[in-house]
């Protein structure tokens, strides 16, 4: 299916960029007028995986992270990529409460969270290479409209 | 983000508002540290009313501060209305420990109760 | 220098994304908190860039756009680029009301607007391979705070 | 971006709200142009009192009003109060022949001056 508008953004991996990384999804979204729910899962999913890439992918090494989204009538495609350290173990690493970091208070949610408010997720990583996390979502909202 | 103490019938409370996230966390979590070991207050309502967004960075945040006051001997209630936030809270399972309230009268009351049951009343 | 942010972000020339590229500059500024008039000024001349490289860079012809922008501690550069058609003759564009669209009711006011708002403007452009519009500015407001 | 239109003394106030770039004004032309067309009003009153942002493109739909009306027999004038906007309008040097206004009231004024200088009076 032919996309009807796409971007992609490259970002340091600094904290502050998690907010920025909202902005931009939601500034993207505007032209379709999503619900407040699906936007907000929408932002709450794209915060997760920006946050992990900045925390775990990159640590306190500094790095660059990539959104890309490409919208569609009726839905959404997001990819969040890092070159960070990459996850060895996915299966356990998307094991609901399963973290590396409890020391830094994260309770290993991250993953339940973007699998929960979206239709899709998927993520592919190599030790040493990165990590990209690939997710997706219908629009109920604009099913109708077509 | 920003954060606001007060208290409320001997309890701490914390009203956060604006965006919950890891690079707000951090701050959150020295303040609300600092002010929860400076005051002798046992128990915490962390007041989420004015949070316009919050990922599971806030449900580390919950969870520690919640092990601070358990550590104090004191108990920890959730103040929050938004149906966004009371699933994130709800996905780790929050609320089988900590109560989540409407309004800072009702979990006042609920802390209360708690008190009682921890001190084997 | 060193900058203590950067980002940059590639879009498709749709009209829409005119106002998207203003939303994406607007956030990634809001760490650094400018003024109104400031952050006015930055997003106008975005807007003028991005609407040349749309209209006049691809036309009818659908291409990508890509804005780069670097933070310094008072001072912001931003690049926006597209492989459009080109410029050929730079004096004549950036002279003030010279427009090749006035059909279109351009009033060859974009580059004047850009110089006028922004501290720095330079172009570069090359005949069938693309425009690049660098500007900068910096930020009256923060220098006190260094 | 939004546009509405009224009466006031029989000129054809037209009302833009929200942001004016290339995007908005292709939707904006269209629409200014066809109420002119079907209403027999010869004076505009164009009102940016609710424009939170406008770009050049702004400054090509208002000079390109101002000869549609001029080609009527009529004339224009601004409504504008923000700084920014105005800033952006004087660069292109409309107020040379475009009247900017801080009301309604006193575009209307201005108006009836011009159109008597039109008419020879
Ligand atoms: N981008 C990444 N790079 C490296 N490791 C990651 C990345 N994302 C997730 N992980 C690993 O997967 C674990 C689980 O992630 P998640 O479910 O988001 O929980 P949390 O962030 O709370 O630890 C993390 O603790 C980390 O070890
Ligand atoms: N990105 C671009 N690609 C090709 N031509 C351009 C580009 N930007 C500007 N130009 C040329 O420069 C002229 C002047 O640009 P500008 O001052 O922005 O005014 P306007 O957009 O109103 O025409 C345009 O009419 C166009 O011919």
């Amino acid at each position: 299916m032919q996309n009807i508008n796409e971007m992609s953004v490259i970002f340091s991996s600094k904290s502050e960029n998690e907010a920025f990384a909202r902005i931009v999804v939601s500034a993207f979204l505007a032209q379709i007028d999503p619900t407040v729910n699906e936007l907000n899962d929408i932002k709450t999913a794209v915060s997760e995986a920006v946050t992990n890439s900045i925390i775990h992918g990159y640590g306190n090494d500094s790095g660059q992270i990539k959104m890309r989204c490409e919208l569609f009538l009726d839905a959404i495609t997001i990819e969040i990529e890092d070159s960070g350290k990459g996850i060895e173990n996915i299966v356990e690493a998307m094991t609901p409460s399963f973290t590396s970091c409890p020391e830094m208070e994260r309770t290993g949610m991250g993953f339940t969270v973007m699998e929960t408010l979206m239709d899709s997720l998927s993520v592919d990583s190599k030790k040493g290479v990165g990590t990209k996390v690939v997710m997706s979502k219908k629009f109920d909202s604009l099913k109708e409209c077509k | 983000m920003d954060v606001t103490f007060d208290f409320f019938k001997d309890n701490l409370v914390v009203h956060i508002s604006g965006e919950i996230d890891h690079h707000a966390t951090e701050v959150l979590r020295t303040r609300i540290d600092k002010k929860l070991i400076s005051e002798k207050s046992v128990n915490m309502i962390l007041d989420l009313s004015d949070v316009s967004f919050m990922d599971s960075s806030g449900i580390g945040l919950i969870i520690g501060r919640f092990k601070n006051v358990r550590g104090f001997g004191g108990n920890l209630a959730l103040v929050c209305k938004d149906n966004h936030i009371k699933r994130i809270v709800s996905l780790a399972g929050i609320e089988k420990i900590i109560e989540i309230c409407n309004d800072i009268e009702t979990a006042v009351n609920s802390l209360k109760i708690k008190n009682k049951k921890t001190a084997g009343l």
